[in-house]
């Protein structure tokens, strides 16, 4: 079922949804990433683990274009997404939630999920915008799925952290991505809180791809089709929970811990 | 299911259409019944002098922008006006004392002896116009094309604006014989034909002046309350959200700027006409940071307190320096002082916490960002 | 000088004698009893004149970069209205003062001229320092028709009816100082240095016509920098390479100080190396400090120490008003000029009309003034001498030379464009 | 321009350009260094710098004045003296201006920005009430003018070699304190993570008055040994603010040695165009050159490249 793992085989873009190939960044020297390579399938999730530092944050950085890479390639359904910038990537369908909340504490929910509604994005469609009986039907929708229709009139500010993690989830379903990218949803919730993101996460994955990073090891088991454990920049192993789980070198760096 | 009150999305809420209204009433009828022709051509200047205050709410309050050069804006649209005047005010009938009649006679006592090519476009009125505003625009936007596709911002691009002000400045003082060096161009008569000394004439730019500030307002509100408004908002507080939500940061950006930049030139244009002449001492460093402590102390996010705090400042300078000339710039220095640490907001950041709540039948202050956040506007 | 107006002679030495504030009013014989002049009579277009008292203006930045300079202008004004009002006054009336505050700023200067002629309806104005402030007043005065009367010596370029210069244009300063300089310094070739605007580049090239055609020199160099510029090393160096017989400068403001102070520490020695400049007055020398600048020689047409009967009283009372520590530069000793100028046309027409005492400037003649005998030619600039001092470390100038006769002004030289 | 002349004039001439620039080099170092070490560690905007510069000038000016009335035998040696009061009086209305304004303003850097402009307007016109508004004379030590005369033709004068000279004694005294001493640890620390340094006991107030402190002391110190090449009045400061600012943004501003090279590269720049042009189109091609490579590498010449 790993192309990419099956000895011999010649990965072909078409095929995957991403395939990052080779990626390499250097911070004066420093190789942050470090000739890493994995392809991610059409409606996959994908968790990627590994110690702090290990270069996850910025593998998600490079992909949607925050940082520039130093060599190699990132394509999506065959597109090279290192020569995009970062709006052009995120209109080409793909998604990103930062680790800690990022919404737009002096807007309300409601405008806070207008402005991802994926249109109007030029100066002029946006000066030209009108809050027409589709756009409200939508925020309304998402809203609901992500427990704040009751808050859509409240500023962003007074929400409470898991409500803030929630709102920009709900900010990227708006934006109705092909691949979704979460950097540590569930950190810093409550249990149930934490419960409730899973069932969230579990709704909102149908018809994408996702790219996971977390360290909640219960919370990975639970979601994870395929686990990419990094470790100093570079794959570490790849494959099943099961599988990464029983790796004697992820069990060294990581898990041994 | 409830829909919530911020589905309406009017053009202004009823409050703000009263302060139009005040705002107006003062503008046009107000001040020119109670003053006479001096103060109310004073007046009229500072009125100018509002239209970049204003472009500073937009840019520096909404979008977090702060450009220290403003003066460079209303200086090129204040010049592109007086090369006009100036170029009808030295006819060849007008200048025939000149070893080279017809040109303006900064030109002659510096031996040009023809016309420079970038002052011919300014014989036509329509082009001047055009070029009032548009000059200054696309200076605007290489400048902030340069900068924000970058990512230059914060106190970076305030020094930088800073720099091109001063170099501005050098150089319109430096290249005399085609600008007026630092005399500026002055002894500026008519446009097309009409005499802009006369009183007459001086009253009816006042009003022409109220209108176009007026329009400018409800540009700024139109921009304002657009979803254009509301992204400028998200980017001062989370920019990398913004760009991640699919938004091209940087045009939006170069908009905000280019828009200040337009309104401060139509001031210029306007002070131009309305003072008689225009001098690089406005390009320069200082009146553009005057500038913004109009802004400032009318309250950085209001487009009415833009207006009042400029009228205000500039009202206290001229009565207190009729006064007390020694005492003017401890004054102003205390201004900006007191306004950065004790009201964020200005004058309207006061009216919405002690007078609006005191007024009858008025709810709580709309969810629209009317306070400063804690956190730094856009670095 | 015996011939001087007697008048006022004895008002000053009275003046000297009773001390500031202490002359009363009766004190002092009106040589126009109000009744011979009812204000009906000379005040025919609505000015601020009473029957005991007439209202002047004076103008100039008390705040801001020029305000160092201005100084000594507005003070010169002042004393020469007190001294004027403890004689009696004009026509018979006590000169009222208003001032403003021009804030080194031109349109604030546009505004409060504007201010001082359409509502406080001023008799005259005193003012303005800067080519700028005065470009843009001037409109304002022809507008109005108000009268002007402008201390600086200045590019020249310019002439109108509302406006009395005061100070001298620039042939009228630059030429005599250098025809002095080549005949008795050997001047031959010359480096100019001035900041960079237009009164500098003015006299520049008027100098620069008048050294290749008149004197038959050679200029080898001709530099400009940026107002408020501190840093000459690099043009020291050209002076160097260059050998110029002669330094010529019109470098204004901070930059003085610095220009000066570094020449020295160059080891360019001034006692050796000749060094003209246009710019620096005793004012100047006060930042500069005179051991920078001692040997340097200035072409102007008064210093403080000029030796004459006139001069000594105006520095007396100068002092005596403002303080033993004050200095007296050109500019000054020509803004003291303008309340007399004014003064003694409106006696001569008998009306305080506008109209009137521009069309009776002409020919008007000041024998009290410190630098000597002036007089208004019709161009309403002044008849004046022209003196070239060596500057000593003191900070005052020896007088080394004053042109034999009064220099007609001439502020549209043909020939020097 | 050069064809006219002997060999030897344009070895010496070459020679003294070279120090011409090098003198402007330690001028920019000196006005900027103070500037650098407030921005750069604390991201404050100082746009009272000029002003703590004159303070520096006018302590200079008392302190002549007071050797030559009452300690005339000792006046050659009074601008050290000076030097070190120009320090403690620019450094402690630092202190005072950092507690009474800055501080409240760290998250605000645009704020600190017009707050400290209104400051200088008020420090410009106290300065103008006290002293005048006229320039100030400061009379200087006669050893301290003149020049060194190397060989015939070549002549250094001695208050740029002064000027140099305490340019490299502040740079490396600043360096010092950075990188070896206890309190440059903690300004490092501050400066690296505010809330952990609080966390590990570093008084993260205390850091930041001394660091303000230190680099208005600096600038007074600029302030104390340019009045041998510059003017003193209460507008002198404003002359060099716009070019001190400039220097530190072209350098990047976080580090000491992005702002030597930077003042290195724009004083050569500028001294050498000086000679060949004239100098008001030098200043303006510097200033442009200047901006244009902003607008390409708006980071500064000399920044790391860090993750963010």
């Amino acid at each position: 079922m790993n192309a990419a793992l099956l000895p011999g085989a010649t990965p072909n873009d078409k095929d995957f949804l991403l395939a990052v190939e080779a990626l390499t960044v250097s911070f004066d020297g420093f190789k942050a990433v470090n000739d890493v390579s994995f392809y991610v399938d059409p409606d996959e999730i994908r968790v990627i683990i590994g110690p702090n530092g290990a270069g996850k944050t910025t593998v998600l950085d490079l992909i949607c274009g925050r940082t520039k890479a130093t060599s190699g390639s990132i394509k999506y359904r065959g597109q090279e997404l290192t020569r995009l910038s970062e709006s052009a990537i995120v209109q080409a369908g793909v998604g990103r939630k930062f680790q800690t909340p990022s919404i737009y504490d002096d807007l309300t929910v409601f405008e806070n999920l207008e402005i991802s509604f994926p249109r109007g994005r030029t100066v002029f469609g946006a000066l030209t915008f009108t809050r027409d009986a589709e756009v409200r039907d939508r925020i309304h929708q998402i809203a609901e799925m992500i427990f704040l229709k009751d808050h859509l009139d409240a500023r962003a500010e007074y929400l409470s952290h898991g409500q803030k993690q929630w709102l920009e989830i709900g900010m990227l379903l708006i934006q109705d991505p092909e691949l979704l990218m979460l950097d540590e949803p569930v950190a810093g919730m409550s249990v149930a809180e934490r419960k409730k993101t899973a069932e969230l996460l579990h709704q909102i994955i149908k018809g994408r791809s996702v790219l996971v990073i977390e360290h909640d090891m219960k919370f990975v088991e639970d979601i994870a089709h395929r686990v990419t454990v990094l470790h100093q920049g570079r794959v570490l192993s790849e494959g099943s929970m099961e599988r990464v789980k029983n790796d004697p070198k992820v069990v060294e760096v990581y898990l041994g811990h | 299911m409830k829909l919530p009150t911020v589905n309406d999305n009017p053009f202004m809420k009823p409050m703000e259409w009263l302060s139009l209204l005040v705002l107006a009433a003062l503008i046009l009828v107000v001040l020119p019944l109670a003053l006479d022709g001096f103060r109310l051509n004073l007046v009229g200047k500072y009125l100018t002098y509002a239209f970049v205050a204003l472009g500073l709410v937009i840019c520096w309050g909404y979008c977090g922008i702060l450009s220290l050069g403003q003066g460079v804006f209303f200086g090129l649209g204040g010049y592109c006006m007086a090369m006009y005047l100036k170029l009808e005010a030295s006819s060849v009938e007008n200048t025939k004392i000149q070893s080279t009649p017809g040109i303006p006679d900064f030109m002659d006592w510096n031996q040009v002896t023809a016309l420079p090519w970038f002052w011919k476009p300014f014989h036509s009125l329509p082009l001047t116009l055009i070029a009032v505003v548009a000059v200054p625009t696309l200076f605007a936007f290489v400048v902030g094309a340069a900068m924000f596709k970058r990512r230059v911002g914060g106190t970076y691009f305030a020094i930088i604006t800073q720099a091109v002000a001063a170099i501005l400045t050098i150089l319109i003082i430096g290249q005399q014989g085609y600008t007026g060096g630092i005399n500026g161009i002055t002894d500026l008569r008519t446009l097309h034909g009409w005499d802009i000394r006369t009183d007459s004439a001086k009253s009816i730019l006042y009003f022409v002046n109220g209108g176009l500030l007026i329009a400018c307002i409800l540009i700024a509100q139109y921009v304002k309350r657009s979803k254009l408004g509301r992204i400028l908002v998200a980017m001062r507080d989370k920019e990398d959200r913004v760009r991640f939500s699919g938004y091209s940061v940087a045009s939006f950006k170069i908009f905000a700027f280019c828009l200040a930049a337009a309104f401060a030139a139509v001031g210029g244009a306007m002070f131009t006409l309305q003072v008689g002449f225009m001098s690089p001492s406005f390009v320069g460093i200082v009146p553009s940071i005057e500038m913004v402590i109009y802004t400032a102390v009318g309250g950085r996010l209001s487009l009415f307190g833009a207006v009042y705090g400029t009228l205000l400042v500039n009202w206290a300078k001229t009565s207190f320096s009729e006064s007390f000339p020694e005492l003017w710039l401890f004054g102003l220095g205390a201004l900006f002082i007191a306004v950065v640490l004790a009201f964020p907001n200005g004058l309207a950041g006061i009216w919405r916490q002690h007078v609006e709540p005191r007024l009858p039948g008025r709810a709580k202050p709309p969810a629209a960002p009317t306070v400063l956040p804690h956190g730094a506007p856009a670095e | 000088m015996a011939e001087n107006d007697r008048v006022l002679e004895s008002a000053l030495r009275r003046r000297l004698l009773m001390g500031l504030a202490a002359v009363p009013a009766a004190a002092a014989l009106p040589r126009f009893a109000v009744a011979a002049a009812p204000t009906s009579a000379v005040n025919t277009t609505g000015l601020a004149v009473t029957d005991t008292e007439v209202t002047v203006g004076i103008l100039h930045s008390v705040t801001g970069t020029m305000a160092i300079s201005e100084t000594g202008a507005q003070q010169a004004e002042k004393l020469a209205i007190e001294q004027i009002n403890a004689e009696g006054g004009v026509l018979g009336r006590k000169i009222k003062i208003i001032q403003e505050d021009g804030a080194s700023d031109w349109p604030t200067f546009a505004e409060k001229a504007k201010k001082l002629l359409v509502n406080d309806k001023c008799a005259a104005v005193f003012g303005c320092w800067t080519s700028a402030s005065r470009k843009a007043v001037l409109p304002v005065f022809e507008q109005y028709n108000g009268m002007l009367y402008y201390p600086t010596f200045y590019e020249g370029l310019e002439e109108s009816k509302n406006v009395i210069y005061t100070g001298q244009e620039a042939t009228q300063q630059i030429l005599a100082g250098l025809d002095w300089v080549a005949k008795e310094k050997g001047g031959k070739t010359f480096f100019f240095i001035g900041s960079d605007y237009i009164w500098p580049r003015t006299s520049n090239k008027i100098a620069r016509k008048h050294v290749e055609n008149v004197i038959k020199g050679k200029v080898v160099g001709e530099e400009y920098f940026p107002l408020g510029h501190t840093q000459f090393n690099s043009v020291i160096n050209k002076i160097k390479l260059t050998k110029p017989n002669v330094i010529f400068t019109d470098v204004v403001g901070g930059s003085n100080v610095a220009f000066y102070k570094q020449l020295k520490a160059a080891g360019i020695d001034l006692s050796k190396q000749v060094l003209m400049t246009i710019s620096v007055t005793e004012d100047e020398i006060d930042g500069i400090g005179g051991e920078n600048i001692a040997g340097a020689y200035a072409c102007m047409k008064y210093f403080q120490s000029l030796k004459n009967p006139n001069n000594e009283k105006f520095v007396a009372a100068f002092k005596k008003m403002w303080g033993e520590k004050t200095v007296i530069g050109d500019v000054t000793q020509a803004a003291y000029l303008g309340p007399f100028l004014w003064k003694l046309t409106a006696e001569k027409v008998g009306s305080f009309d506008v109209d009137k005492i521009a069309a009776g400037s002409t020919g008007i003649e000041f024998k009290g003034a410190p630098e000597g005998y002036v007089r208004i030619h019709k161009n309403h600039h002044l008849w004046s001498k022209t003196r070239v001092g060596l500057a000593k470390a003191d900070g005052q100038f020896d007088v080394v030379y004053e042109s034999a006769d009064l220099i007609e002004p001439n502020p549209f030289p043909v020939g020097y464009q | 321009m050069f064809g006219d002349y002997s060999l030897g004039d344009l070895g010496s001439i070459f020679v003294m350009q070279g120090f011409a620039g090098l003198i402007l080099f330690s001028v920019y170092v000196l006005m900027a260094l103070g500037l650098a070490i407030i921005f750069g560690q604390m991201g404050v905007i100082n746009m009272a710098h000029g002003e703590f510069m004159i303070l520096g000038a006018y302590v200079t000016y008392l302190c002549s004045g007071f050797f030559q009335a009452h300690l005339p035998g000792l006046f050659p040696a009074y601008f050290f003296v000076a030097m070190g009061l120009a320090f403690l009086a620019s450094g402690a209305l630092g202190m005072l201006v950092e507690w009474a304004l800055i501080r409240h303003l760290y998250k605000r850097p645009l704020d600190t920005l017009l707050a400290t402009w209104g400051l200088s307007l008020i420090l410009q016109q106290a300065y103008r009430s006290i002293f005048g508004a006229r320039e100030v004379g400061v009379e200087l030590p006669a050893w301290m003018m003149g020049s060194v005369q190397a060989t015939d033709t070549i002549e250094i004068p001695i208050n740029g070699l002064f000027v140099m000279g305490v340019t490299v004694l502040i740079t490396l005294a600043v360096a010092l304190l950075l990188f070896a001493s206890r309190w440059g640890k903690q300004v490092r620390a501050v400066m690296q993570n505010r809330v952990m340094a609080g966390a590990v006991g570093i008084d993260t107030d205390r850091v930041d008055r001394t660091t303000f402190g230190i680099g208005c002391g600096i600038a007074g110190i600029a302030g104390a040994a340019f009045t041998m090449i510059g003017s003193t009045g209460p507008t002198s400061g404003q002359l060099y603010i716009v070019d001190t600012f400039l220097i530190v943004v072209f350098g990047g501003a976080a580090s000491l040695l992005g702002t030597i090279a930077s003042a290195f590269s724009i004083s050569q720049t500028q001294s050498t165009l000086e000679f060949f042009l004239s100098g008001s189109t030098a200043k303006v091609l510097t200033l442009l050159g200047v901006v244009a490579i902003l607008m390409l590498r708006p980071q500064g010449l000399f920044t790391l490249k860090v993750r963010r």
